[in-house]
């Protein structure tokens, strides 16, 4: 078969210093935009609102000189390193600003920075009128300067360096309208819970570092042979737990829902196309690592298809235009992680490709009709604006059906292909909840878009949707083409010319000999994909737009009267009914709960026992003199015994 | 005579110093048991250079008395600075700073 | 042959336990009545009349206690310094001229601070 | 007589051979102090003072050029020599009275000179065939010249430099710009740097006693203030106790070892004659000392106290100089005197750095206080720096002195933008006074985060790279428990970094604020410390290679 074949690219990547071409310049990339954040900072004085547009061209710049780097790397398939100067130099341990430039690198590059670029010129209307309109560009430009040193470090102390600034720049972001008090608690859990991956990624480096005296990746891959299983494991758990902060994975999810109290063109560039990635993107770039510890891969399989679930039953029950995108953004990168566990590595670059294309777009339609709905985003009070807002409905209508997996659009490829791999490599469990998954996903954002676009009207006269500016819909628009024949263009096949090109970069799975779950083959596995996608979109259909929603939230079937319900029990109906929403439902209300209480306590909770510990220990500090000498006294003694105690 | 009882005597008097900065409250007592611990040590080296033979010892005793003499300034300008500031030397009045 | 002196070293860290040991015991034991007039100039007989403050004794004490000082410390180290002269030839006759040097630029400066204007 | 007895010892005792370059760079600031103190009380008639002296300058700096053994050895210190002689008229003339202005700029003038000459020290002396350093011991081997040395003088003499343009318009503000400060600042700086190369006991004490003297005085400099006295007095206390107990260490180990010299005391130690009992508890009363001086838990209670009552230039000063020298001595005590002791050292000094590191997070979470907070911080830090002390090493020994540049300045950096805060608060600086500052004072609210960051640790900061690289030292060193809980501390630490810059950026003034007013004196200062930071997080190659370098001990 096709797919067997693809099993394994046996082509490696040879490592190449070079300073020639376009290569030779590449660290201009990160550089440019950061230039235009200080630019944009100093010339807000002068230049007012035209400083936005320091900001837009070194995006543009960013992006023309990624597309010439990839166009160099896919030309000439190789890993390149471009030497730059030393970093820290000390005592055997040696770190530079080398950049690392191979195909992933590449499609991260046209992926983060073409993003970038469109939601650049995105906010220029969305911000439009904002007191600290500047500002908001300035921060962009950093979070892509800091964004890029992290896809283009040859080594993870430099990726971490770029690790820890998106973090930053995302703070500066989501609390960007700090006038309101729950941005500030949003900002404040994503960085504790961003703290605690940090510290995971910390220690996972120095056990890196003393396992391979080094830390660039040229050097750490070349040693992957001679690689204890079990330090493997250890440092994939370690690496994976700095990877599920930064990815919001169980059970480190808890912020990013939060963090949509930022502006929404931030949710889209941050926080579903690129900075959330960034855990994949770490993961794939581990992954020669990753292969030698396959216990390691089936725990963040595990994590990964769990989370999946969750976030989507979570997602079920959101009446927050945003809320609803979040828990889906969660979900999957569930899915991705999912993925890179079963070792579809290349499939979840992929999906992570596909899906900044068509969450960016949902992320970016939901501003349009937030900009249009006078800043509501309760979908309950919402409903018809497809004729209001027709630009937005199209885009939206597509980027809806990637979603839910219905071919031939993006996100049906790499969902399937994810699929399909876990059934192929034996992983029947994980198969099956992805297909519950996938199910899901088409139920919710079905009811997202039904209830959004379809329909009467449910808001009042107060508000009179209208078609977004410019400069909103042409990005719009431009996602949405990508979303719609990005998939079938890259990788329309299992061995398409994605993964052709990705495969040298991305670790060998063929001596890990996976067997297949069972006997069914692609013919039958991709209908059965395309069989999820329908279910949900029909089960949604029959609840949000065969039904009457114009009641609002109180027409959620569960709501509803008994009659009502037996009007639509026939036996599809009501097993979904069970099934749906009367379990997933409930579940997703225990979730909800569990988030709102349990992990929130724990976060706060975490910040409580600081604060308690503190509290109980600061009355030694008596401000009494005599007892600061009497803590010598002790202190002195406890010295004096140990040490006589040691002599003996 | 046994070098030891040096040792002996001088370990006292530091103790007795030390002890007394911790029970005294009055700052210019605690000041002289301060006093009383660094020439303990001056007890000590003097003693110890006598059983070594070096100059070593002798020469830091030297800059023990010195640098007690230096303290000694310091601490009193700060002591009269507290009681004309408080019209107090207690040396646990001052609390404004703690926890 | 210093391990003789152990035992002295031991009598130090008795010595201290007893330290902490009263300590512990006489803050438990110990009755705490702080009463302002322990700490009054004088605890028996007629409270002062006028207040106290800075009465009591006077800061030209101290300056003369400072001035002592400069001269005492020049005095510790100039004694020895005269016995071995002859040895030490230019080298001690520099350092020593830098040392009184030093300590007259202290004393200038008291001078120069008021430190004599009595009254 | 005198002519007689002069020239018969010129005849008979040869001229002994003072190698002066090996405390070179602590002249300027010394004989600066001592002038500074005489033009102070000079009044109108400053000009007698500086005229004489800028002449002893110009002739001792020509004397100098004209009499290096090959030419041009001795230029560099002679023109030294020759340009502050020259400018201390000048400044005089300049400053027209204004006495506080004079001290500053000629303070400033002296620690530049003495950066100039520790540069020179190194590149001429301690390096003289090629990159390797060649530490020298000099007086009779009290003073080693080493990397320590070379780097502990670098990083005091430039924090007193940062320390006294934040200071200046401060003092004035709270009317405490009183003659003395520069000189005492002076004074404290050169025993910090003799503490960094002190090679005997003797030395090692004056120099810590040189430091302390003139800090307990500036701890309470402003008299009034009944914190700045408090704050004075407790230091004081407290520190004379430490002392005592220290120097009856050090006598211990001299009647242990019969030796002051700490090569001769590693010598010593090791032998079988040597009662390891004495020894023992002297090494463990040197250690309550020590850690007194630097803040390592039990023995650091003093600290918020004093930082918080002091004059925050001072707090700024203390947190930055004693720190780092303080370490210094630390290092050269424990890895050149007791190697052989290294058993029990090494475990007793791991504990307290655990203990310190997690004392100083968690209690700095409760404070209010932004001044006492810090100085939690400096708690903290100091059990971050103990970590490359215990790790006993070559690397751990470069990589205190590196954690101690970057927390320097990264320090500095935040002590300098409360002083602007402080002038615009006029007093204390209390966490709800941070309320909208970064509305109203975004550049200065943007260099404090950026501090904070750098203490907390986060990518390119200093701070980012400094516990890096202790860290590092650690896990090589087998401590990997004791980073861990390194970790864990800086984790806790982030919380109330944060708590600082989500009070400036993510809250609001109820009432309107109005902008802070940075002097001249404090924008340079604060902006050039806060560049520091940033250059050190980026691009560290060239210090660290000289803290690298450091690992060279005159053993």
């Amino acid at each position: 078969m096709i797919l067997l074949a693809a099993e394994g690219s046996t082509v490696t990547n040879e490592v190449i210093t070079t300073t020639s071409g376009v290569i030779g310049i590449a660290w201009l990339i990160p550089i440019v935009p950061l230039l235009g954040f200080v630019a944009v900072l100093l010339l807000t004085r002068s230049l007012m609102d035209r400083a936005a547009y320091v900001a837009i061209g070194a995006s543009a710049v960013a992006f023309l000189l990624s597309v010439g780097v990839a166009l160099q790397v896919l030309g000439d398939p190789a890993t390149y390193v471009r030497p730059l100067p030393t970093w820290i130099d000390v005592g055997g341990f040696t770190v530079t600003y080398d950049l690392y430039i191979d195909q992933l690198t590449a499609v991260m590059l046209l992926v983060v920075t073409g993003v970038a670029l469109l939601v650049h010129i995105y906010s220029v209307g969305y911000m439009e009128g904002d007191p600290r309109y500047e500002r908001f560009f300035a921060y962009l430009n950093l979070f892509l300067a800091s964004m890029l040193i992290l896809v283009l470090g040859a080594n993870l102390l430099t990726l971490f360096l770029g690790w820890e600034l998106v973090g930053l720049s995302s703070y500066l972001l989501i609390g960007f309208w700090f006038e309101k008090p729950e941005f500030a608690s949003a900002a404040k859990k994503a960085f504790i819970t961003n703290r605690v991956g940090d510290v995971s990624f910390m220690i996972a480096m120095f056990l890196a570092f003393a396992t391979f005296g080094t830390l660039g990746f040229t050097e750490m891959f070349a040693q992957t042979d001679t690689l204890a299983t079990t330090t493997a494991f250890a440092l994939i758990l370690l690496l994976f737990g700095g990877a599920a902060a930064k990815s919001a994975q169980i059970p480190l999810y808890v912020w990013l829902p939060d963090a949509m109290a930022g502006p929404t063109p931030v949710s889209a560039l941050i926080h579903a196309a690129t900075m959330v990635t960034a855990g994949v993107y770490l993961a794939v770039r581990m992954s020669p690592v990753l292969i030698v510890s396959v216990p390691g891969m089936v725990i963040i399989a595990w994590i990964g298809a769990l989370t999946a679930l969750l976030a989507a039953l979570i997602a079920m029950r959101q009446n927050d235009i945003k809320k609803v995108l979040a828990y889906s953004t969660v979900s999957q990168l569930g899915y991705m992680f999912m993925a890179i566990g079963v070792g579809a590595f290349r499939e979840s670059i992929f999906h992570l490709v596909t899906h900044a294309f068509f969450k960016g777009l949902l992320f970016l339609v939901a501003g349009s009709v937030i900009h249009a709905m006078a800043n509501r985003t309760d979908i309950w009070r919402m409903g018809g604006l497809r004729t209001a807002m027709p630009v937005t409905f199209w885009t939206a209508l597509i980027g809806w059906l990637a979603i839910s997996g219905v071919p031939p659009f993006a996100g049906f490829f790499s969902k399937d292909q994810i699929l399909t791999e876990a059934y192929l490599h034996g992983y029947g469990p994980i198969w099956i909840i992805g297909l519950i998954v996938a199910v899901l996903t088409a139920f919710y954002m079905s009811r997202w878009f039904f209830l959004i676009f379809l329909g009467a009207p449910r808001f009042g006269d107060e508000v009179l949707p209208h078609e977004s500016p410019r400069s909103m819909t042409v990005p719009l628009i431009v996602l949405a083409v990508l979303s719609a024949v990005g998939g079938l263009l890259l990788n329309p096949i299992h061995d398409g010319p994605f993964y052709r090109t990705l495969g040298p970069a991305v670790g060998d799975i063929t001596d890990i000999g996976y067997e297949p779950f069972g006997s069914l083959t692609e013919p039958v596995l991709i209908p059965l994909a395309i069989l999820a996608a329908v279910v949900g979109i029909g089960v949604a259909y029959l609840f949000y737009v065969r039904r009457d929603v114009s009641m609002g939230e109180l027409a959620e079937p569960i709501r509803g009267p008994v009659a009502e319900l037996e009007e639509h029990a026939f036996y599809v109906d009501a097993a979904y009914e069970s099934i749906f929403v009367r379990f997933g439902g409930a579940v997703a209300r225990a979730f909800a709960w569990f988030d709102a209480n349990v992990v929130d306590g724990v976060v706060r909770g975490a910040g409580a026992v600081a604060v308690v510990i503190g509290r109980s220990s600061r009355g030694i500090q008596t401000g009494l003199v005599r007892s600061y000498v009497a803590a010598f006294l002790a202190g002195a003694l406890a010295i004096v015994a140990v040490v006589l105690v040691q002599v003996r | 005579m046994e070098i030891g009882y040096y040792y002996a005597v001088s370990a006292l008097l530091f103790t007795i110093g030390f002890v007394g900065v911790l029970l005294r409250r009055n700052a210019i007592v605690l000041f002289m048991c301060i006093e009383l611990m660094l020439n303990s040590v001056n007890l000590t080296l003097a003693a110890a250079a006598r059983m070594w033979g070096g100059p070593d010892g002798q020469v830091f005793v030297f800059f023990v008395i010195v640098v007690a003499a230096a303290e000694v300034v310091v601490g009193l300008a700060l002591i009269v600075n507290l009681f004309f500031r408080r019209g107090t030397l207690d040396v646990d009045v001052p609390q404004l700073l703690r926890y | 042959m210093l391990s003789e002196y152990l035992p002295i070293l031991l009598l130090f860290v008795i010595a201290s336990a007893f330290a902490v040991g009263s300590l512990v015991v006489s803050s438990l034991v110990g009755p705490r009545a702080p009463n302002p007039t322990k700490l009054a100039a004088y605890e028996s007989g007629n409270e002062p009349l006028a207040d106290v403050k800075g009465t009591r004794f006077s800061v030209k004490f101290y300056m003369v206690a400072m001035l002592f000082l400069i001269f005492d410390i020049e005095a510790v180290f100039l004694y020895p310094w005269a016995v071995v002269l002859r040895e030490l030839g230019w080298f001690g006759l520099v350092n020593m001229t830098v040392f009184v040097l030093v300590l007259g630029v202290a004393f200038v400066y008291e001078i120069g601070r008021g430190g004599l204007e009595w009254d | 007589m005198l002519a007689t007895f002069l020239a018969q010892t010129a005849a008979t005792t040869p001229i002994p051979d003072v190698a002066w370059s090996s405390f070179a760079p602590e002249l300027p600031p010394t004989i600066t102090a001592l002038v500074l103190l005489l033009v102070a009380v000079a009044r109108r008639r400053q000009l007698l003072v500086a005229v004489p002296t800028a002449l002893l300058a110009v002739a001792a700096g020509v004397w100098l050029i004209a009499s290096g053994e090959t030419p041009g050895a001795l230029v560099v210190p002679g023109a030294v020599a020759i340009v502050l002689g020259i400018l201390a008229p000048a400044l005089v003339v300049a400053t027209r009275g204004r006495t506080s202005l004079l001290a500053a700029w000629a303070a400033a003038a002296s620690l530049v000179a003495a950066l100039v000459l520790t540069v020179w020290q190194y590149l001429t002396v301690l390096t003289p065939d090629g990159p390797t350093l060649v530490p020298q011991l000099a007086m009779a081997d009290a003073i080693a010249n080493d990397g320590i040395a070379v780097f502990t003088r670098l990083v005091v003499y430039l924090s007193a430099l940062l320390v006294i343009p934040l200071g200046y318009g401060y003092l004035q503000d709270r009317r405490i710009n009183r003659a003395e400060v520069e000189p005492l600042l002076l004074l404290a700086v050169v025993g910090m740097a003799a503490l960094g190369s002190a090679n005997d006991l003797i030395t090692l004490f004056i120099a810590l006693e040189l430091l302390s003297l003139a800090l307990y005085v500036l701890a309470g400099l402003a008299r009034r203030d009944r914190r700045s006295q408090e704050a004075s007095l407790k230091y004081f206390v407290t520190g004379s106790v430490a002392s005592a107990i220290l120097l009856f260490g050090m006598a211990l180990i001299y009647v242990a070892t019969g030796t002051v010299t700490l090569p001769e005391i590693g010598a010593a130690v090791g032998l079988v004659t040597t009662p390891r009992f004495v020894a023992a508890i002297g090494l463990a009363l040197i250690t309550v000392g020590i850690g007194f001086k630097v803040a390592l838990a039990p023995f650091h209670l003093w600290t918020p106290d004093v930082y918080q009552g002091a004059p925050t230039n001072v707090t700024a000063f203390m947190a930055a100089g004693t720190k780092a020298a303080g370490f210094a001595a630390a290092l050269r005590l424990y890895l050149v005197a007791f190697p052989d002791l290294e058993a029990l050292w090494v475990p007793v000094l791991a504990v307290l750095a655990a203990l310190t590191m997690l004392y100083g997070a968690f209690l700095a979470v409760v404070q209010h206080d932004v001044k006492r907070i810090l100085a939690y911080s400096a708690i903290s830090h100091a059990g971050f720096a103990t970590i490359g002390l215990v790790a006993n090493s070559d690397a751990g020994l470069s990589a205190t002195l590196w954690y101690l540049l970057t927390y320097a300045v990264s320090t500095l950096t935040a002590f300098g933008c409360v002083i602007v805060l402080e002038r615009r608060r006029r007093g204390e600086v209390t966490l709800a006074d941070l309320r909208g500052v970064g509305r109203s004072a975004p550049a200065i609210a943007g260099i404090l985060a950026f501090a904070l960051l750098s203490l907390a640790g986060i990518p390119i900061t200093a701070g980012y790279v400094g516990k890096l690289v202790v860290f590092e030292a650690g896990i090589e060193a087998g401590f990997t428990w004791l980073v861990l809980v390194g970790v864990l501390a800086s984790v806790v630490a982030a919380f109330f970094y944060l708590r600082i810059a989500g009070m400036m950026f993510l809250e609001d003034s109820p009432e309107p604020v109005e902008g802070p007013y940075p002097s001249f004196g404090l924008s340079v200062g604060v902006t050039v410390s806060a560049a520091l930071v940033l250059y050190l997080g980026i691009q560290p190659e060239l210090l660290l290679r000289l803290a690298t370098d450091a690992g060279v001990l005159a053993r």
